[in-house]
């Protein structure tokens, strides 16, 4: 479906004339940067790239871009994105959303979506709690953090660990990003889109308004990720048990194993054929 | 052999019961494929008990010479394999006088629930004279007995058991064909034996695989569902069939990821439809709502059950209207539709994916258990009214090109965001207008990989391109789109399934009833309607297939000047109540509404036109002693 | 001073408004906290640009001598201290030609489309006038002026100032208490300066956390909930209060979890509460279905904002009645109520959650967001009617004991399942009949922890006992039962709030008019009526508190032999429709329903009213001329 | 709330008179037969001991049992419970279901109860199959299982992992049984009953109708658990490699937190005086 011959576009080329709507400083602006970058990098065509998200600050991504895009429910970007992909593999379908839609409401689908390995490259804009809705905590929040009135204790549990989960539940590609390195960010970004099947990239993407700490924090806390995961697909894949959250770089990459293709879709006559033999079945 | 069995130009039904593992279902459906084959119409239902699996249960048929649209009033023949735990079963298996009943005389005495009917009772062994035959199963010989009585020759019933046994080993067949022809009475006449053929094209499938193949007959390639019954069977249909045509089923983790792969199938270009039943359509709603907001077609198969929540998951009622009608927050008008009959399931699935499409909205089809699970052999369904397919881009700018100057409302295709800082962020400079203002509501829809024409999709208030925004003018215009489009376009005349009889007038100075009637109902109401005009009685019946939205100049002109009367299966009136939101009803007009779980029965209509309206001439239709059906709630018209 | 705003005895608007950091909010807020130090009443709502934080916006208030009830026609006073995308708030801000602005001539000119208006202007030059204090700020010199132009005094706004920056460091507060002073215009006189304390006992709070109080007064000590806009500050008042009285709020996952978690702690005996939007409560349908079914109290705060879909999630509309009344699949009978007002919030929430407990269902309170996000001075809002708790086994038995002979349906409390092998186990021996049927359809119901009670709660058919049942007998009992414990409750005065003026008579051979509402429209609807009644017309005004069950007779009465006009704010006539469906409105009933976002203004109900049932004396009342509200849509009464 | 002397109860008196609806042979009996013994052994009175689970065949348990129960909703029998141990923590509450219940739809529940750590016992009676629905794959279906029409070449996804998931999430508590050997299952439930904090018990527990081989297969296949998974606050957590599914016992337990104990609740003159004063600050 793509056009023919496309000139080559620069990263700028893939946003669109909407102005986010973002705080000034908000780490999603490095996440919009870099995804232009690596969409630039590989030189996709934008009318065959459609980006999905749920609701959320981070949600708001899609309309920035100059792509195919759908701003959906709340914690329902991946199955969105998923019917997408499999009606239409000849995509690139990219996957966007934070912490809150896609660990809190939108978790289930974050595990069947790491079992089902649809190719998406999904990318999640962590900044440990819920920016659109004024500041409450997320599960990647500290549970000792009291500044939302609605947990005045602080959430009081342990944080989530995504990429312990997506390597439990079967991911085959796991990185670690910072949006404050939109460089490097961009190459995983890059690496995940290429890797056929699903691929998660958590990226620290720190909230100015109500986590004014992370952004100094990160910056000072992320250091290289060195060891890989361990995977087997026959036993139970473990972490180095010495990630500590803030280890950048792929954390786990599988064998890319071998996708089945796109299906043959049918000629609208031979459709018309099947359906009339489906229908002389119903006879005796 | 009773008056009603031995008369086979009317519909007989019968029903075969038996306890766990007694092959009741099997001697069922072996019925009606003989009865296929002997260029009968006919339909079955089932019940169980309670265990999950290889409980008692019974199969109950009605077949005819002319097509059978449900289930009558009685059982006119019984063969009962044993009596384990029968008691269950009483309310579905109404027996009167005119009764026949075959029993297992070595299966004990009958039970006084079943006694009480008065019906004829007949002993045939038929556990013993399947002892006969190595293999040999009672179940079968009762089908030599039951398929005689109804005058199913014995040729159709070998050849249908070897077709639903076709995959157990030959041996099993062939004692099944023999003891079918043990119970089959001696001799079978030439023509009873003779290789059959039905003389006209005929059909066997259930609601679900109907509805299943109207999906298909649509175009549509792409399914994402989760199990729940009773739609199942319909997913369980459509599997293996999308597999041959191309098309894909992906099994979701439950019904909130379902209805949004759904969104995500359809926004790419492929028209995408799902099955549920109630506790799934709940969690759809902000789906659907989706789907209204961002103007992508989907189609929802419910194929309800009984409610409330978890409720009657086996058994059917029509209680998921409201929220069918109503179930979206915000305003969100879509398209709602409910089939008729088990053909009419391929007929309505067809149309709403087709108008869904066309719309591009989301459109909700209430099918029920009665017609899902029901399996029918009818004649082949009708396609649906054709309907033009999504309005792409060219066919936009060819609408627009000679009447730019006339329409209201046509912006450029390639539009731009209206005022300076009405939308949210900055004006468009040549992006597409997704959501564009047009004539008739339809807004031109670029599917990805064409290039020029990307947008963003979006559940927020949005202007033409699909921005975010909150202002007033945007959002108003927004609403008032999504409610013009669906109001403003030509359903032609399947709206509604209508029948005058050949003498709907007054008479003696009383003015003609109208029996107003939805979805599965449709059968018990029309066959009220044929008898009460034997009875004299001018009658039209009107069954709505298109809910929403209702066509009330239609409705209004069809119910003018008669007494109406409103016919669903559901506690409250919920059609009743909605005609009323919608002013299309007269203020006299009369509800006929009961709960589930049991079938419609012709007689319980009969009874409520006779109370109601009366006419001195009408008999009164006793329903079968035994039916549970009397003690329904009628509303009357107070306002 | 233009004469609105130097007279002090009729309600002023004031409205603040600045780019992002210019804290045009705050000002708002102190604004309001002086009135309430001034035994003032008031109101204060709020807008804000798409930015997720920091964007320019605006405090919209209306402060008066009387209790506020709604937002009014238009601005009298506006206080702009810069002119960054003013235009976003056209619509916001109706200005006319009796309107003042002041604003900061170094900001440079007022924009075109708000001196179009042609309002008075008067440069103020709040920023320069700030630089003067150290750490002064130019919204606080505002707040001076503004305070002063409605009258509230230096005293006041000094103190309202220490109060709202309470937090603040206290040189901070200090600098703006000079800066207030500074725009202040001397002499101050000395009763300005004088201490204050409001004669009176006045409350200064949200609607969001009215509700929660009212949450807290019913004995709820149990909320679970997703944060979702505008809901979350219902949800964050909550939170701190739950810890001090010992009630526990769980932040859970999603809104599916967040339901089935009342459920849980309903079931163990703690009264359960949640608060969502319309995103949410599609989230909710499934879970709140199973309140109804198992009946288990629970309540769910809707706190609506814009449809469909994602929809406005910062601004208020009524557009999710159908989904509160309708929402569920099955019949699923259940309470739909609607706070009135700010303060009615608290009574509201309160009665709801009393009526669920009683009821043993679940209450829908559909707030909304131009409730739940203002905030107020107001009188404190009165207790709710009282209603009996919970029916335990104690009462239960003592209703039984002295009427076994009379009362149909009271089974023993150790009931039995009923004849054999009706339900789908064996019968029960002694177990506890947690469903029983009741004279008055309550059911006892014990709490886990009790002895001998134990019972297993269903959402699926059930009979006595909770024991799944398919039994069309069983299913028919408990819709029934569930339908008629709510009908049959007596509801008291409380149903609707009702003023009928001092002379509501026929006049001039002319019916009197009935304005039907509900929910936050109650404010402007009220308004409308008492400027009606000034020129000569006889209204009543009928704001209905609980939706359902309709108070079918008392609704019929009370609309007797008048005109009726239904208001609302929504595309489709929700309120309208349903009193259609339950037949208690007139034919000729009229409707005015348009979208939101626009709050409601008392003068396009005055001129609705006009158009449809003109009396000739009937003054047209001009909505302010750049309101955006004027295209409506009427649904006539057409059956 | 618990009655001052309750008689020592066996196993049978925990039974209601409410005869399953399972078919001959389901593995579900040995799971109500193992969790009556369990509660035996504890002595636990009926009426202070609430069973939750969500819809299926085997969410079915409840009714069989004469303490207080709730057959909820499908897939959220979690939350429910949650709701009711954080009103009531007074109570022993036990959440049962099934691998569809509490994997595919009640997925997203799972995680955030491991991560909550309420203290709740949660009994999976695995099947690898839909029993309820007539037999569609579940998440831990093999995915060339070919049986179920709705997925005619085989759910084709690697199975999911209930352990593994677990242990990502933060569950304290994780064990496996096998409901062919019910005294083994009576003994792990106890112990899981006695966790102080979120204890997850796996249990295989073959449907006979849908899935016959299982029944004799996981009999011959079921071995005892030697190693502990490994659990570190502070990192990602790893289950032993050789984890093959069919290890049979505790797999892991963290040290026993102290929790936080039951909230003193008000008495209602108490209540109301705190009331008072919330709306004493309402006013100036
Ligand atoms: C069903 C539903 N529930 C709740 C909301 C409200 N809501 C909108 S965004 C959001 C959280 C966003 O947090 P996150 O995903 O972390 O994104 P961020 O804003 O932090 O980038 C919530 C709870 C909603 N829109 N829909
Ligand atoms: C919302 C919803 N979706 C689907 C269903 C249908 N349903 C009932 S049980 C079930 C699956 C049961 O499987 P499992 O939890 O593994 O239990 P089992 O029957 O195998 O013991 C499904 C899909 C439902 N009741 N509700
Ligand atoms: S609130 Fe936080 S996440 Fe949202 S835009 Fe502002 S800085 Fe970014
Ligand atoms: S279908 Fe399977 S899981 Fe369900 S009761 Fe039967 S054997 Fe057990
Ligand atoms: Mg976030
Ligand atoms: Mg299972």
């Amino acid at each position: 479906m793509s056009a023919t011959t496309t000139p080559t576009l620069r990263a700028r080329d893939y946003l669109s004339d909407i102005k986010p709507i973002w705080c000034p400083g908000c780490g999603h602006f490095g996440v919009l940067s870099a995804l232009t970058k690596a969409l630039a990098y590989l030189e996709r065509p934008k009318e065959d790239t459609a980006v999905i998200s749920g609701i959320g600050c981070s949600s708001r991504l899609p309309a920035y871009l100059d792509c195919y895009g759908f701003h959906g429910l709340h914690g329902r970007a991946l199955p969105l994105a998923t019917g997408l992909k499999v009606a239409r593999p000849d995509l690139t379908v990219i996957v966007a959303g934070g912490d809150g839609d896609g660990f809190s409401i939108g978790g289930n689908h974050f595990l069947h979506a790491c079992r089902r390995n649809i190719d998406l490259c999904y990318i999640v804009m962590d900044n440990a709690v819920y920016g659109m809705t004024k500041g409450q905590a997320s599960p990647t929040t500290p549970p000792d953090w009291t500044r939302s009135p609605l947990t005045p204790n602080g959430p009081g549990i342990p944080v989530f660990r995504p990429a312990a989960i997506a390597l439990a539940a079967g991911a085959g590609f796991i990185a670690r990003g910072f949006s404050g390195d939109p460089h490097g960010l961009s190459e995983l970004i890059a690496r995940a889109i290429l890797h056929p099947g699903f691929a998660f990239v958590h990226v620290l993407s720190p909230c100015r308004t109500f986590r004014p700490d992370d952004q100094s924090d990160w910056k000072q806390g992320v250091h290289p990720f060195t060891d890989r995961a361990r995977c087997d697909a026959e036993a139970v894949p473990a972490l180095r048990v010495d990630d500590d959250g803030m280890g950048i770089g792929v954390l786990h990459e599988a064998d890319p194993k071998a996708h089945s293709g796109p299906k043959d879709t049918l000629a609208d006559a031979d459709r018309a054929a099947a359906i009339d033999r489906i229908e002389a079945e119903l006879e005796v | 052999m009773t008056r009603r069995t031995s008369d086979h130009s009317q519909p007989i039904t019968v029903a075969i019961s038996g306890s766990g593992g007694s092959g009741a279902l099997t001697a069922g459906s072996i019925l009606l494929a003989a009865a296929q084959r002997c260029d009968r119409y006919g339909l079955m239902m089932r019940a169980a008990g309670p265990q999950v699996r290889g409980g008692e249960s019974v199969a109950i048929l009605r077949i005819g010479p002319t097509p059978v649209t449900n289930i009558g009033d009685r059982v006119d023949l019984l063969a009962a394999l044993d009596w384990r735990n029968i008691e269950r079963f009483v309310d579905e298996l109404p027996l009167d006088s005119d009764s026949l009943i075959l029993f297992d005389p070595d299966s004990g005495p009958i039970p006084d629930l079943i006694a009480a009917s008065g019906a004829e009772q007949r002993g045939v062994r038929f556990a013993n004279q399947a002892k006969a035959q190595p293999e040999g199963r009672a179940n079968m010989v009762a089908v030599g007995v039951a398929g005689s009585a109804i005058g199913l020759s014995l040729t159709a019933l070998s050849e249908a058991a070897g077709e639903i046994l076709a995959n157990k080993p030959v041996e099993t067949v062939r004692a099944t064909q023999a003891c079918i022809s043990a119970g089959y009475p001696k001799p079978a006449l030439a023509a009873e034996t003779a290789p059959t053929r039905p003389a006209r094209r005929r059909w066997r499938l259930s609601g679900n695989a109907a509805a299943g193949l109207g999906a298909l007959r649509a175009g549509v390639d792409f399914v994402a569902a989760y199990p729940i019954t009773p739609a199942s069977e319909m997913l369980e249909w459509l599997a293996p069939q999308l597999e041959r045509i191309g098309g894909n089923l992906v099994q979701a983790e439950d019904e909130l990821a379902a209805v949004s792969m759904l969104v995500g199938a359809s926004f790419g270009g492929v028209p995408a439809l799902t099955a549920t039943s109630g506790p799934g359509l709940s969690l759809m709603t902000e789906g659907i709502g989706l789907a209204v907001a961002s103007e992508t077609p989907i189609v929802v198969v419910d194929v309800a059950r009984g409610g409330p929540s978890t409720g009657l998951p086996t058994k059917s009622e029509q209680a998921d209207l409201d929220q069918a009608l109503y179930g979206l927050h915000g305003e969100a008008p879509h398209l709602v539709l409910a089939p008729l009959d088990v053909g009419d399931c391929a007929f309505t699935t067809e149309w709403a994916s087709r108008l869904a499409e066309r719309l591009q909205t989301a459109a909700i089809v209430l099918s029920d258990q009665a017609l899902g699970q029901t399996r029918a052999v009818i004649d082949p369904p009708a396609a649906a009214p054709p309907v033009p397919g999504r309005k792409r881009i060219d066919q936009d700018r060819a609408e627009q090109a000679p009447s730019t100057a006339g329409t209201a409302g046509t912006a450029g295709t390639a539009g731009t965001a209206g005022t300076a800082g009405t939308a949210e962020e900055s004006p468009a400079k040549t992006a597409f207008a997704r959501y564009r203002q047009s004539a008739d509501g339809i807004s031109p829809m670029s599917i990805p990989g064409e290039a020029g024409l990307t947008y963003t999709a979006d559940g927020l208030a949005h202007d033409e391109r699909g921005t975010p925004s909150s202002n007033a003018a945007h959002h108003r215009a927004q609403l008032a789109k999504l409610a013009d489009k669906l109001s403003g376009h030509d359903y032609g005349d399947a709206w509604a399934r209508r029948d005058r009889g050949d003498d709907y007038t007054h008479r003696n100075g009383s003015r003609p009833i109208s029996l107003v009637t939805w979805g599965s109902s449709w059968g018990a109401v029309q066959e009220a309607a044929m008898r009460l005009r034997e009875q004299g009685v001018a009658v039209q019946t009107i069954a709505l297939r298109l809910l929403a939205p209702l066509q009330h100049e239609a409705m209004r002109r069809a119910l003018a000047d008669s007494e109406v009367l409103v016919v669903e299966i559901n506690a409250s009136g919920q059609l009743f109540r909605y005609l009323h939101a919608e002013r299309v009803l007269p203020s006299a007009a009369r509800s006929f509404a009961r709960p589930g779980p049991l079938p419609l029965r012709p007689a319980e209509i009969l009874n409520s036109v006779r109370e109601l309206f009366g006419p001195p001439e009408l008999e009164r239709t006793e329903a079968a002693a035994i039916s549970g059906a009397g003690s329904s709630r009628r509303l009357g018209g107070q306002a």
